[in-house]
């Protein structure tokens, strides 16, 4: 088959593609919100039920917690995978880095970042945000690390063992809180009720924050690893 | 009406992308596109009309978006972002064996 | 338990003569088993252990009337003759496997679909087509004319015990099977034709080899042919006949296989022209084995009259039939006779047979084993001649019918000079023994012109065949099919949208058709 | 109030990946103990299962069992739940059952990295455990993600250029079927408002029919790709084939059964069956389904690799089984059900001596088997009795399944799938039985070898046994004896299809407890 030719045949099948799925969706009503269902009752007992302003936080951490376990237990294992694909020699690889102006400029900066990617881990129940958009500001500085110090820096700053301990902490801490949900309240995963405070105030939500806390460390130094396993080639071709 | 027009462009387009591009990265991008229309497509759609699902203190107006499509979708854009990581990774593998990220001079990746 | 028990044994049939067949079936497994004690030397534990096996599992195939039990035994004994037939060759344990695995798909498939139709034991099935297709499922597995193809060259290779067991038994066991579904009112008349051609045709391959294992091979197709021939007649004589031509032939195909066995070790050779001063050297095992030619050729006073006798006479009576059975009686004394000419008369020297029998510079070495299982055949071949209704209730009414041993003897005294005169004035048919096994003629010429493009003539072997014909055709245009499929990424890829398009639009497709 | 009731539920999930994180601490150099963890972990996961099914036993055997366990706050409507009846405690134990001897062989088998590879390992457990229990669809969308994601660096394990490129094809494919299935979960939540699948299943009625269909469609493709039918089955053969053994197995034998086990929860329990059917769309999906067997058998007979081929073989099978259930009888759930056990067995145990042998034979190259038949003599015959098992031979396990399977298509009058079946297990003999002959080759010439010139000992068989040749017998041992005992199946596999066949217990319990 010529290219062009199967160039016009991908074509016309999209298009059909297109044409049939058009046709589908085209029955499909706007979305007026819904008569029943589960959205109003979040929407009205949930502040009630988990001392959460985040709605979403809410949802994510207290009704379907279990999802957000098995969600770190994804990156978990992506993590797990994508070492185990690229283990080579850990050796501490460098490059020179960005100039001078660029690392003080980021010296000066990078504890703000911290700081930000902190605030946003810790109130997720209060502002939008949460664990894992913290996390990955946290993940960033690892990043920024890498590029503008070289990687040696970030790697003797925060080893990839280092990295790896504080993603499994970050796991284990959301077993934990899982398992203390059995113990104290009767359920798994269910809210610590008796951390309750005041709708509002930092150490409100029952459990959330610690677990938001758990997440973000977990998808932080997740998404480090990340990027450390993949950046090894590139510094190994310099050199 | 809009909403699902748009979904379906985007869709479209990231499967042309998918099907069409030799590049494997460019085909991780038609994916993450794929996903990226399902996503904006499950915002915009459950968009009625609402606030942002986020409790201001001592307030009632109860107006709020339905916040269970959103916090799905969160759960989406993370599985999302570590299977294209994963994707990644096998591309960069692969481009260590091969030398290309060409999927046409990937030998075998047609049989 | 007690309620398992009564369903277990409900699924067997204690009436009839297949208790009878089970006992028969018993008694030839011992008689292989005491042939193989020598023949064996190696490995022996396993070969037993396989017997066992097969054993039971053909006991089984012969009484059961519930079809899975049916299925499952005959796929056990297939089993376990197979692995037996490792002791000659690998390549013997495939070819026979695949055959035989083709057989019983068909024959599976046809069980299906008699159990579908309402059929949920194994019994009398009235339905014409339904009799055609389980007919067609045992003809690959007993060897039915057309179908037969495989039986010569692996029942000639195997090793001599368990040729014996293949051809007097396991083969048996479909006509067996054909035993409880044909009614015995009607027969079934494409089984009577197909029986008559098998006779003709085999007993004229038989009559033309000079191996004698292959000859033995196709003699037994030739017998089959009876088999089928008198259940396809249908009444009651003729299915008493069909009973005691399975018993006869089983007992008398043992013997031989036996003895081609010892024939074979004794001269190296399978040819008959080779077996020189054969009485002289081995005169117990030659009276073993003329005594069962003279019990396949039909002579009176021995097994095989009986049971001739029975299925000529439940013929509707014209001439024709007559002169037919005449005809089909001269072919099986011919073959039989040239192999006892060459045995026995040819080149014998007749003054000091008695000498050396009494002296016994014969080089005979005597197995006690060997000579015990030739001995059990002898006597069964002539006590059954002289007993029919032996085992009692299944046939005693064939004591009723009185054995015209006169109209026998007339018509085995007209043969016998026939073939006296044939063999004397031609020097007993020196036939060129065949240097490739079992060509058949009709599917050397299917084959030849199926694949005239190849431009090769395709020599006829089972492996041959199922390289060639089966293997390359199927393999090539599976490949073909991949090599469209596997085209490219790409198309790989857009098989999803396509996929896509056709479920969605699936409704309307399907309305259009 | 600790609510201890049923926490058995969760801790099947939870174990496993407890475990993965203790095996992601403990260094790779301490084999011992993370063997020790391992079997630990496993063992005390089958016991978990095999517990709530002996102190449930009354219940399962009225099929009235049912167990549940709630996630966080029972009383607000949405909650995630698990739930057991009796059709995923089936699928549960047999899935443990199963994992628990491959991870016995692949302590043996998989010597370095063996702390990553058995913390991915029991990820994959710990998602297939979760995707059979839950009884939310959201959840069901994480799991299914969860395993495509954890099996994929298990693919890419052995590090080289054919295995990086099978893991990328197999992402890429069970990606695009994620994606469908988020569309269809997030359709369903705009029309009915919640995601536990009993609600759903109750209210799935009231969607107006363009929306049902649109749903179902989604879910079809994102189901069809993950078990590998025909137009979108390309990553199967060569994930299935290019990972270590124990990986194949757990692929091929496990999880395309946890794939069919979601599609009955789909289409039987979430979207009744009666809805599928209105569409027309089940006519579609079982001839899709046949064809996708026939085409599966036809790739396996042309491929040279014997993992492809068994790859290939698994795409019939798994044909085979989604069209039987889509007759939606009761027939043919029993046929389906017990050939996905017969399957699971067979494939297992057929990936993991070929693992076994690769020892022996460096390569799955057919050319590179010439003479494993006569070096690993034991093991070979193991894998000769599953082949054979697989083909459908009758005292195993594979003719019983195809039995019932035939009969299945033949009690609803679908000849097309009976000759399906028919056809697949005959093309299946041929691929066989080439890799077998091969087997037996020897170095020096075509010729192959009597069982003559070999020795059989059993001094020899136990003198060379160890963990993987055990779980190697045992698969085997298993295949034969529930081939006699498939009877102890009938009971389980009965009240799974009472499940089945009443979605409504199901949409009771979860709702009402």
């Amino acid at each position: 088959m010529t290219g062009l030719l199967k160039k016009i045949l991908i074509i016309v099948v999209l298009l059909f593609t297109t044409l049939a799925l058009y046709l589908n969706f085209i029955l499909m009503p706007e979305y007026q919100g819904l008569k029943t269902g589960v959205s109003n009752y979040i929407i009205q007992s949930a502040l009630r039920d988990t001392g959460s302003l985040n709605l979403i936080t809410a949802v994510l951490y207290d009704y379907r917690a279990f999802d957000s376990l098995g969600e770190s237990t994804v990156i978990f294992g992506a993590v797990s995978g994508i070492v185990l694909i690229l283990s080579r020699k850990m050796l501490p690889v460098s490059s020179k880095g960005l100039s001078f102006i660029v690392k003080r400029t980021l010296g000066i900066i990078t504890p703000f970042i911290g700081l930000f990617g902190l605030y946003v881990i810790s109130h997720g129940h209060l502002s939008p945000g949460g664990g894992f958009q913290g996390g990955v500001i946290l993940a960033a500085i690892s990043i920024i690390f890498s590029i503008v110090y070289g990687s040696a820096f970030d790697y003797r700053r925060y080893s990839p063992q280092k990295k790896t301990i504080l993603e499994t902490g970050g796991a284990l801490t959301f077993l934990t809180i899982g398992l203390a949900g059995l113990f104290f309240e009767g359920a798994f995963l269910h809210n610590l009720n008796f951390l309750t405070a005041e709708p509002g105030t930092l150490l409100s939500a029952g459990s959330i924050p610690y677990i938001n806390i758990g997440v973000g460390f977990k998808v932080g130094a997740g998404l480090a690893i990340i990027f450390y396993s993949m950046i090894q080639k590139t510094f190994e071709e310099d050199y | 009406m809009f909403n699902n027009l748009i979904f379906i462009i985007l869709f479209m387009l990231g499967l042309y992308t998918l099907i069409m591009k030799k590049n494997l990265i460019k085909m991780v991008i038609g994916l993450n596109l794929m996903e990226a229309a399902v996503f904006l497509w499950v915002i915009a759609f459950s968009d009625t009309g609402g606030r942002i699902s986020i409790h201001k203190l001592a307030e009632t107006n109860f107006n709020f978006n339905d916040p269970v499509p959103q916090a799905l979708t969160l759960t989406g854009i993370v599985i999302g972002a570590s299977t294209a990581a994963l994707l990644l990774t096998l591309i960069i593998e692969l481009n260590k064996f091969t030398g290309t990220i060409d999927r046409d001079q990937i030998e075998g990746l047609n049989d | 338990m007690t309620v398992l028990w009564q369903q277990f044994s409900a699924s067997f049939i204690w009436q009839s003569y297949f208790p009878l067949l089970a006992g028969v079936g018993i008694i030839l497994t011992l008689m292989t088993s005491l042939a193989a004690w020598k023949y064996f030397a190696r490995n022996r534990v396993f070969y037993y252990l396989l017997t066992l096996l097969y054993l039971l599992s053909s006991t089984i195939v012969i009484l059961t009337n519930n079809w899975f039990l049916f299925l499952f035994g005959w796929e056990l004994v297939t089993l376990t003759t197979a692995l037996m037939l490792a002791w000659s060759s690998w390549r013997l344990v495939r070819q026979y496997f695949i055959i035989q695995f083709f057989g019983s798909s068909i024959l599976l498939l046809a069980a299906l679909t008699a159990i579908s139709f309402g059929y949920n034991k194994i019994g009398i099935i009235n339905s014409n087509w339904l009799q055609l297709l389980l007919i067609l499922g045992v003809a690959m597995k007993s060897g039915l004319f057309l179908f037969h193809f495989w039986l010569p060259p692996i029942h000639a290779e195997a090793p001599a015990p368990v040729s014996a067991i293949l051809s007097g038994w396991v083969v048996k066991l479909g006509y067996i099977f054909l035993l409880k579904i044909i009614p015995i009112t009607t027969g079934n008349k494409f089984l009577y034709l197909l029986g008559l051609l098998m006779i003709i045709y085999a007993g004229w391959q038989a009559f033309r080899s000079a191996d004698l294992k292959i000859m033995l091979a196709y003699s037994t197709i030739s017998q089959l042919g009876l088999i089928a021939l008198a259940i396809g007649t249908g009444g009651r004589y003729a299915f008493a006949g069909a009973v005691l031509q399975i018993i006869g032939h089983g007992f008398a195909k043992t013997t031989l296989f036996i003895s081609s066995g010892i024939w074979q070790q004794e001269y190296g050779s399978r040819i008959i022209y080779d077996f020189k001063n054969a009485v002289f050297r081995r005169p117990l095992t030659s009276a073993a084995t003329l005594l069962s030619f003279l019990s396949l050729s039909g002579l009176v006073f021995t097994a095989g009259y009986n049971s001739k006798y029975l299925i000529k006479s439940a013929q509707i009576g014209d001439n024709f039939a007559g002169l037919l059975f005449f005809g089909l009686g001269l072919l099986s004394f011919l073959y039989s006779f040239r192999i006892i000419y060459w045995f026995f008369i040819k080149n014998q020297n007749y003054h000091n047979f008695k000498k050396n029998l009494l002296f016994k510079n014969n080089n005979y070495s005597y197995y006690f084993s060997d000579l015990a299982a030739l001995l059990v055949g002898s006597l069964v071949l002539i006590i059954a001649a002289f007993w029919p209704e032996m085992p009692g209730d299944s046939l005693a009414f064939l004591a009723a019918k009185d054995f015209h041993l006169l109209i026998g003897l007339r018509d085995n005294l007209i043969y016998l000079v026939i073939v006296g005169y044939l063999l004397i004035s031609q020097t007993g048919f020196i036939v060129q023994p065949r240097t490739q096994l079992s060509l058949e003629n009709y599917l050397q010429s299917f084959l030849n012109f199926s694949y005239s493009i190849s431009r090769k003539s395709i020599i006829f072997d089972t492996e041959r065949i199922f390289e060639s014909f089966f293997y390359r055709a199927i393999y090539n245009s599976a490949h073909k099919l991949y090599k469209f499929v596997y085209q490219d990424f790409t198309m790989q890829l857009l098989w999803i949208p396509i996929f896509l398009t056709i479920i969605l639009f699936w409704q309307q497709l399907y309305a259009l058709f | 109030m600790m609510n201890w009731m049923n926490i058995e539920l969760i801790l099947l999930i939870l174990m496993p990946i407890l475990t993965a994180v203790m095996l992601c601490f403990s260094s790779e150099s301490n084999h011992k103990i993370n063997i020790t963890i391992t079997l630990t972990s496993i063992s005390l996961e089958l016991y978990f299962i095999t517990a709530l099914l002996v102190s449930n036993f009354a219940a399962v055997k009225n099929a009235s069992f049912f167990l549940q366990y709630t996630i966080g706050r029972a009383e607000s409507p949405f909650v995630i739940n698990f739930a057991l009846d009796n059709l995923s405690l089936f699928f549960s134990l047999i899935v443990t059952a199963a994992v628990f001897l491959i991870v016995i062989f692949s302590v043996k088998y998989v010597e370095d990295r063996a702390n990553q590879f058995f913390a991915l390992f029991f990820l994959v457990l710990a998602a297939i455990q979760g995707s059979i229990l839950t009884a939310d669809l959201f959840t069901l969308y994480l799991f299914i993600e969860a395993i495509t994601i954890f099996t994929t660096p298990l693919i890419a394990f052995k590090k080289n250029e054919t295995t990086t490129r099978a893991a990328l094809q197999y992402l890429f494919y069970g990606l695009i079927g994620g994606v469908f299935f988020f569309i269809s979960i997030i359709l369903i939540y705009f029309e009915l408002g919640t995601l536990r699948m009993a609600e759903v299943a109750a209210a799935f009625v009231n969607i107006e029919p363009g929306m049902q269909l649109t749903i179902i469609i989604f879910f079809l493709l994102a189901l069809l790709i993950k078990l590998g039918i025909f137009p979108i089955h390309f990553w199967l053969p060569r994930a299935h084939s290019a990972c270590p053994a124990p990986i194949s197995a757990l692929l091929s034998g496990v999880l395309l059964k946890v794939y069919l086990y979601i599609f009955m929860r789909i289409f039987w329990t979430v979207i009744s069956f009666t809805i599928l059917s209105r569409f027309q769309l089940h006519h579609f999906i079982l001839e899709l389904a046949l064809f996708s067997s026939l085409v599966g058998h036809l790739f396996a007979l042309q491929s040279d690799n014997l993992k492809k081929m068994l790859a290939y073989s698994s795409i019939g099978h798994i044909g085979m089984i989604l069209a039987v259930l889509l007759l939606n009888t009761k027939a043919a759930f029993y046929g389906a059900i017990l050939h996905i056990i017969a399957h699971l067995l067979m494939k297992s145990a057929l990936f993991l001596s070929t693992g076994y042998l690769l020892q022996t034979t460096l390569s799955y190259q057919i050319s590179d088997l010439k003479g494993v038949g006569h070096k690993n003599r034991s093991v070979f015959v193991a894998f000769i009795i599953v082949c054979l098992a697989t083909i459908g031979m009758p005292p195993l396990f594979g003719f019983v399944s195809k039995w019932y399977v035939l009969l299945a298509f033949l009690e609803s009058q679908h000849y097309f799938g009976a000759f399906v079946v028919g056809a697949g297990s005959l093309i299946a003999l041929i691929y066989y039985l080439r890799y077998i002959s091969q087997a037996y080759l020897t170095f020096k010439g075509s010729e192959t070898v009597s069982i003559w010139q070999e020795n059989l000992s059993f001094k020899e068989f136990f003198s060379s046994f160890n963990a993987m040749k055990a779980v190697i017998y045992l698969f085997t041992f298993l295949i034969i004896f529930f081939g006699f005992s498939f009877k102890f199946f009938s009971m389980p596999i009965d009240t799974a299809i009472f499940e089945l066949l009443n979605p409504q217990k199901y949409i009771d319990l979860v709702l009402g407890g």
